[in-house]
């Protein structure tokens, strides 16, 4: 393999990796904030098709991207008011919000494009792929530092580990639980605006496929760390990239074999890490 | 006492139900009911041709036009059953998936005219439409190793399923046609839906050196025209629709399956009291399967190979050339001398 | 809860305030904290009131130093000055005497220290008032010391401290003042010197102390040996006989392997070396609501815990007129004070719930009893219950293994006293000839 | 029944009622219209309510199932897999044997449940010896399943008549007995309801429900207890996949008469908020089925009749979930004022 194979292998493996990345960080953020979030695939959702159609109506795609973004923050807003004010079990809060994430989106299809399945290529931001991916690996490490550093990440945690305690500290749980929740949905937002405009420049129905799941997998296998979750979305991006490769090349080897690799893999690894995957103590659990 | 509240929450909606009432469509005149497959409208591909050959119907004849689309292979016969029950005119089936619950359909309403794309339903009253898929792709590969520069093409296919080895064996075939020792990779991305997918195993495709990529995955086939669009001297060719148009230049050409005339013609001949039965094949020269008109490439082609291209559909035409439908046969098909 | 109660803590003074469980200390406590609001009445505060609770409320997976400063912490620029919050630890610790390693996660920590890890953060705030609720429970007889000393310092400094305790030892040996709390009354307050252990024990239960069975003479075999026993992390080379009619008292310091050797005998960990003891095991856990019980459910499916497969008589259905008539056996004869088997554990005080797991222990009579810290945190009246209930376990013959982390319990039941630290026994006490200061300096020892 | 919590039921109903309105307004369609054609569609008919009862067997099943492994405290969101794996080994069985049809459904049925037992047992064995994250190992299945699925029926147990990702019919007394004749509402509901009342029966009365219930509430008190969690952990996936598999069986055996990689639109998913809302009672799941089932069925028929397209009826569910949850929320606030 030559080195600009390599090297075309880890580009790809970043592109791949990055949407997951990034939805994956607000897994972490909002699970350890206390709030489980099961409803990344669906802001992921809403935030792609946000993004093409506000990029098609206003025909600028940086508005687009921000109002992705936005869409994805007030999914992640609903989820956390449901959560805390509500007091809705998170679980099946989350559960919610996908199906109407993906129900609305193949609806507002029909509704403002009058076709079903697919928008019409919109301006994108194509050039700001690369930047994307940047700015995800970067935004991994300011997370981590910002978590372990800063007073709000220490807050942000003391809400995921004892709400009662930080009460007693003088913090409001419920706020930055709304807050974490919030953020993560742009996050996973930002992760939808990357495939819808990053990568393309459409929306269609489906194109997420998974890649919100993914994510929280990503966030309980690096063990609700930004840094951990980060690097297990970029490993799985490797992984696809590996499986893109070596189809066709490997010719006893089943294209279906192959599409199953990374989550054989994810699998295996689970076996050899012999899960001593410890969640925030108080995530799922509400407060008061 | 929590059982009984979720019962009667449950039942709160079914209250709604008093208000119900037959909403039967009366079926006066020409009535059209379609069910699209998995995929879907918005496809950019089968389901949408079939689509439009519907549209073309309820313009020119006025036909009344009714859509039901299936999330799940079990939607089938549901959709189907109640078009069937609506007493439409005549009731498409589009995909091969439905052909063993149209089966029992038919059989069940034999005063009603059905017709199913892409498989072979042996019953009085169904039209049986199927395409040469093979055809056209065989000339969608001569054209793509004659423009590669690198004698390096690839065919990226959705889901690994013996329809689509009917485009890969054609394409892989016409490339041989042109060049015996043309490299051709070939390469499923799992899914019809994923676009971004369907990109980065395009690009994937690309850096290993492929030049033109046939694309045949539906919605993920999109992502394959996308990537070519940055890439200098890279090309890609679209499939079932003419996608020509989504990136202009880009797109050398799309393998038209045109299941919207099929549609339309056998909505026709219903109406002109001579309705179709059996297995109708839509090939090269019934214009079922055909490469479009070359808008936007027509330069670059150039006038030697669009010559070239026709004698190979000549070929394919009067028989000299027959392009393999399976793999299994792509292993023995030899290029023939013209 | 409460009912008109007043109380008034001054500058300077040490106040305990005794009263059994449920009389409504910890209530008064989070009120006069702010973490709990009165229905009527008011608070008047001089500055802040720090509590330092019960069941410690630190956060387990922050380290030392981020749960003082959480919500105050020092600032350079947009983040955590570490060094500055750090040394904030430190001098804090050195102030007061307590000393701890700042950047030690909580968990890691054994009991004693994470109570001095809820005073730091309770001082790090500057405290007029400090509460502290039931301080000493898991402490051992010098950290009781220890404690006592810092208190005394921080009243020198002029702040107020509120000692909330049923142990009347330390009322007499440290507090100025003592009121006496019973059913959310003030039923008695006076300066210590004004009145007797008598008396406060008289306020406290509105009636005479009930008395504990005596101990008869037994002489069983030896029905458990533990030979050479080793878990890691936790125990070496252990060794310790039970003989039928014996109460092996287990004393130490918690988190110095007592857990491990339970759990061990109960077969719930791996260890190494041999352990021989009867298959029938009545097993009475350390933790009530997290170890012992399942508080949304019935009476009734609680005392099935760990029964599931007798309730049904070996069938693979549940008899449910058998599993109600044990329950009520259970309920008569521990008295567990209920409405009804059928209501939610929940609903029953934890007295009467630590009742239902020592019942649930005790009715099948097993051969070997493990009971670990069997009356932590419940009333006179249920602990003398319970106390006497495993007296007449080993009255009938039952090997028992007593883990408490209170002398008073272990003197009263025990036969013999093994002093464990570190994992390993360091002395042994036969014939009910218990030495408090020796056991004491054993527990600590390395 | 308490006022708030029917206060709070009404609002919810209300809510999906405004919602589903909005969506008809929104695509140019009048709700009275609207309703009309989801009630008729949902409960119309005799084939309208078979097919409701249809979409609740399939989804009954993996409900079922998942209420298993949330009560044993497990997070199983692999049903979809499991469905998928117990459908695919009931579905070649099928073809394969041949003995009276009683027993040939019998196998069927039991072919399904192991498939399906395997597949959740793996996740089972995962978080038993290794403590590995149901989570992520029932998700990581969910893919293989269907990599797997796709790889057989196309690969090694291709059907030689089969032009898709399936594999052959089965034979026509193996289909499942209907209720209503000439529908899809089979034999297969009265066994799923069975199958919920001995799972009310085993969760309450027996000491294997009893102990996986008390593994689920508290699992430390129940370790300590003597209750191997690991044990619970491994027969409670075992039990939640035979039941999701056992669903796939009867998809197959009872709607679709073979199997098809495409058999389930996400029922596996879709059953996970039945669960939910049925608040993991057997009984009560039964009737969230129902609920369930009738926006299914009555969602395919409002987009016949009023185009709304399939996908839009998610909306509703999802709706239907957030409703529901807050009216617990509601009811329980209701409870504690008193």
């Amino acid at each position: 393999m030559t080195l600009s194979l390599v090297l075309s292998l880890l580009a790809l493996a970043l592109v791949r990796g990055t949407p997951i990345l990034l939805a994956s960080l607000g897994g972490v953020l909002s699970e350890r904030a206390g709030i489980v979030n099961i409803a990344l695939e669906g802001e992921m959702t809403a935030g792609a098709f946000a993004a093409a159609l506000i990029s098609f109506f206003t025909r600028d795609p940086w508005i687009g991207a921000i109002g992705g973004v936005a869409v994805g923050a007030a999914v992640g807003f609903v989820l956390g008011f449901a959560a805390t004010r509500w007091r809705v079990d998170q679980i099946v809060a989350g559960m919610g919000i996908n199906l109407i994430c993906t129900g609305g989106a193949a609806f507002g299809l029909i509704f403002v494009f009058n076709q079903a399945g697919v928008t019409p290529q919109v301006p994108a931001i194509n050039q700001a792929l690369w930047p994307l991916v940047i700015l995800g690996i970067l935004l991994a490490a300011v997370l981590q530092w910002a978590l372990s550093r800063t007073p709000i990440g220490l807050r942000l945690r003391a809400c995921g580990e004892n709400p009662h305690a930080a009460r007693a500290a003088g913090i409001d749980p419920l706020a930055v639980r709304l807050a974490a929740s919030a953020i993560a949905g742009a996050l996973a937002g930002l992760g939808g605006v990357f495939l819808a405009l990053g990568e393309l420049n459409l929306y269609s129905d489906g194109m997420i496929a998974g890649r919100g799941f993914i994510a929280l997998a990503a966030v309980i296998f690096g063990r609700w760390t930004p840094l951990g979750a980060a690097g297990v979305a970029l490993i799985f991006g490797l992984l696809e990239a590996l499986q893109f490769a070596l189809q066709g090349n490997i010719a006893w080897l089943p294209s279906d074999f192959l599409q199953a690799l990374p989550y054989i893999a994810a699998l295996i690894a689970l076996l050899g890490a012999s899960g001593r995957y410890r969640p925030p103590a108080a995530e799922g659990k509400p407060y008061p | 006492m929590r059982i009984l509240a979720r019962a009667i929450s449950a039942c709160a909606l079914a209250a709604l139900v008093i208000s119900c009432a037959p909403s039967t469509e009366s079926g006066r005149g020409l009535s059209l009911g379609m069910v699209t497959d998995i995929g879907g409208l918005g496809d950019k591909s089968f389901n949408d041709s079939a689509y439009r050959g519907l549209l073309h119907a309820h313009r020119l004849l006025g036909a009344h036009i009714s859509v039901l689309q299936s999330r799940s292979a079990a939607d089938y016969q549901p959709n189907l059953e109640a078009l069937a029950n609506e007493r439409f005119s005549v009731i498409y089936a589009i995909g091969f998936l439905m052909s063993k619950d149209l089966d029992q359909i038919a059989q069940d309403h034999p005063h009603t005219h059905f017709a199913i794309v892409d498989a072979v339903v042996n019953e009085p009253n169904v039209v049986s439409i199927t395409f040469r898929e093979q055809d056209g792709s065989f000339l969608a590969g001569a054209l793509a190793a004659m423009m590669s520069a690198n004698k390096h093409i690839a065919f990226l296919g959705g889901q690994d399923i013996p329809l689509l080895h009917k485009f890969e064996a054609g394409y892989i075939a016409g490339a041989r046609e042109i060049d015996p020792r043309i490299k051709v990779d070939a390469k499923y991305i799992g899914s019809f839906d994923d676009v971004a997918a369907g990109k980065e195993l395009a690009d994937v495709e690309l850096n290993d050196g492929a030049d033109i990529i046939y694309a045949a995955a539906g919605k993920a086939g999109m992502g394959a025209i996308e990537a070519v669009e940055t890439r200098r001297g890279a090309y890609a060719i679209g499939v079932d629709s003419n996608q020509d148009g989504l990136a202009p230049g880009k797109v050398l050409t799309s393998m038209v399956k045109r299941v919207n005339v099929a549609v339309f013609d056998v909505a026709k001949a219903y109406q002109d009291g001579k309705p179709m039965h059996g297995h109708v094949v839509f090939g090269l020269r019934e214009g079922g399967v055909s490469l479009t008109n070359f808008k936007y490439t027509r330069a670059k082609i150039g006038p030697a190979r669009i010559a070239r291209l026709a004698r190979i559909r000549a070929a394919i035409v009067d028989g000299r050339i027959v392009p393999p439908a399976t793999l299994r046969a792509l292993a023995t098909f030899r290029p023939v001398k013209l | 809860m409460l009912d008109a109660v007043d109380l008034t803590c001054e500058a300077g003074e040490i106040h305990a305030l005794v009263g059994e469980n449920g009389a409504g200390k910890s209530t008064l406590a989070a009120i006069a904290a702010g973490e709990l609001s009165a229905d009527t009445g008011e608070i008047e505060r001089n500055g802040r009131i720090g509590l330092v609770h019960q069941h410690f409320a630190l956060i387990d997976r922050l380290c030392v130093w981020e749960n003082v400063v959480l919500g105050r912490e020092p600032r350079r620029l947009a983040t955590i000055d570490r060094g500055a919050a750090r040394a904030f630890v430190r001098d804090l610790g050195e102030r007061y005497g307590l000393d701890v390693d700042p950047d030690a996660l909580v968990e890691d920590l054994p009991v004693g220290i994470r109570q001095r890890v809820e005073l730091l953060r309770e001082l790090a705030r500057d405290p007029s008032i400090l509460i502290l609720d039931e301080p000493t429970a898991a402490l051992s007889p010098g950290e009781v010391e220890r404690l006592f000393s810092t208190v005394a310092r921080l009243t020198q400094n002029g702040v107020g401290a509120l000692v909330i305790t049923h142990k009347l030892d330390e009322v007499f040996a440290h507090a100025e003042r003592v009121t006496v709390l019973r059913r959310g009354r003030v039923v008695e307050r006076r300066p210590v010197a004004e009145i007797t252990r008598d008396q406060v024990a008289r306020a406290m239960i509105g009636g005479d102390i009930p008395s504990i069975p005596s101990h008869q003479p037994t002489n069983g075999a030896v029905v458990v040996r533990v030979e050479d026993l080793a878990v890691p992390g936790a125990i070496e080379h252990l060794s310790l006989h039970i003989a039928a009619g014996e109460i092996l008292g287990v004393a130490g310091v918690e988190g110095n392997g007592q857990s491990a050797l339970a759990d061990a005998l109960a077969g719930l960990t791996p260890f190494r070396g041999t352990i021989d003891r009867p298959a029938a095991i009545g097993i009475i856990p350390q933790d009530r609501l997290l170890e012992a019980v399942i508080p949304a459910w019935s009476l009734v499916e609680n005392a099935m815990l760990g029964r599931e497969r007798a309730a049904g008589n070996g069938s693979w259905r549940i008899d449910r007129a058998a599993a109600r008539a044990q329950c009520t056996a259970i309920v008569e004869r521990f008295d567990v004070r209920t409405e009804s088997i059928d209501a939610p554990l929940a609903t029953l005080s934890g007295g009467n719930q630590q009742k239902l797991v020592v019942g649930r222990a005790l009715i099948d009579n097993p051969a070997f009893v493990i009971a670990y810290n069997p009356t932590r945190g419940i009333d006179i009246g249920a602990t003398a219950t319970v106390h006497g209930e495993l007296l007449a376990a080993r009255n009938r013959g039952a090997a028992i293994l007593l883990v408490s982390f209170e002398l008073d319990e272990l003197f009263a039941l025990s036969d013999r006293i093994v002093v464990i630290a570190r994992g390993a026994l360091r002395g042994e006490f036969t014939d009910r000839h218990f030495d408090r200061d020796a056991i004491g300096r054993l527990m600590v020892s390395a | 029944m308490k006022r708030e919590s029917m206060k709070a039921l009404l609002l919810g109903t209300l809510g999906v009622v405004a919602a589903m309105s909005l969506a008809m307004l929104a695509s140019h369609v009048s709700p009275i219209l609207g309703f009309n054609a989801f009630f008729y569609g949902a409960f119309g008919g005799k084939q309208e309510i078979a097919e409701t009862l249809a979409s609740t067997t399939a989804l009954l099943f993996p409900a079922l199932g998942i209420a298993i492994a949330f009560r044993a405290g497990l997070f199983n969101i692999g049903a979809e897999g499991q469905l998928l794996v117990g459908g695919l080994l009931a579905g070649w069985i099928g073809t394969r044997i041949e003995v009276a049809p009683a027993l040939a459904i019998a196998a069927i049925f039991l072919a399904g449940a192991f498939g399906g037992a395997v597949w959740g047992a793996i996740a089972g064995w995962l978080k038993a010896a290794r403590g590995a994250n149901e989570v992520i190992s029932t998700l990581m299945l969910n893919f293989i399943a269907a990599s797997l699925a796709l790889y057989l029926v196309t690969g090694p147990l291709r059907a030689p008549d089969a032009a898709g990702p399936e594999l052959s019919l089965l034979p026509h007394a193996y289909w499942l007995p209907t209720l209503l004749p000439q529908t899809r509402a089979t034999i297969a509901l009265p066994i799923a309801l069975l199958l919920a009342f001995a799972l009310r029966y085993v969760l309450n009365r027996t000491w294997f429900g009893y102990r996986l219930r008390a593994a689920g509430e508290a699992p430390e008190a129940a370790r300590r207890a003597g209750i191997s969690l690991s044990r619970v952990a491994l027969s409670a996936m075992a039990w939640s996949g035979a039941l999701a598999g056992m669903g796939g069986a009867a998809l197959v055996a009872g709607e679709l008469h073979r199997f098809n990689t495409q058999l389930s639109p996400g029922y596996g998913f879709i059953a996970i908020a039945v669960a939910l809302v049925g608040g993991l009672e057997p009984l009560a799941i039964c009737v969230a089925a129902l609920a369930f089932g009738a926006l299914e069925s009555g969602g395919l028929a409002l987009q016949a009749a009023a185009a709304v397209p399939k996908d839009a009826i998610h909306v509703i569910e999802g709706l239907l979930v957030f409703a529901l949850a807050a009216r617990r929320y509601l009811g329980a606030r209701g409870a504690t004022t008193q």
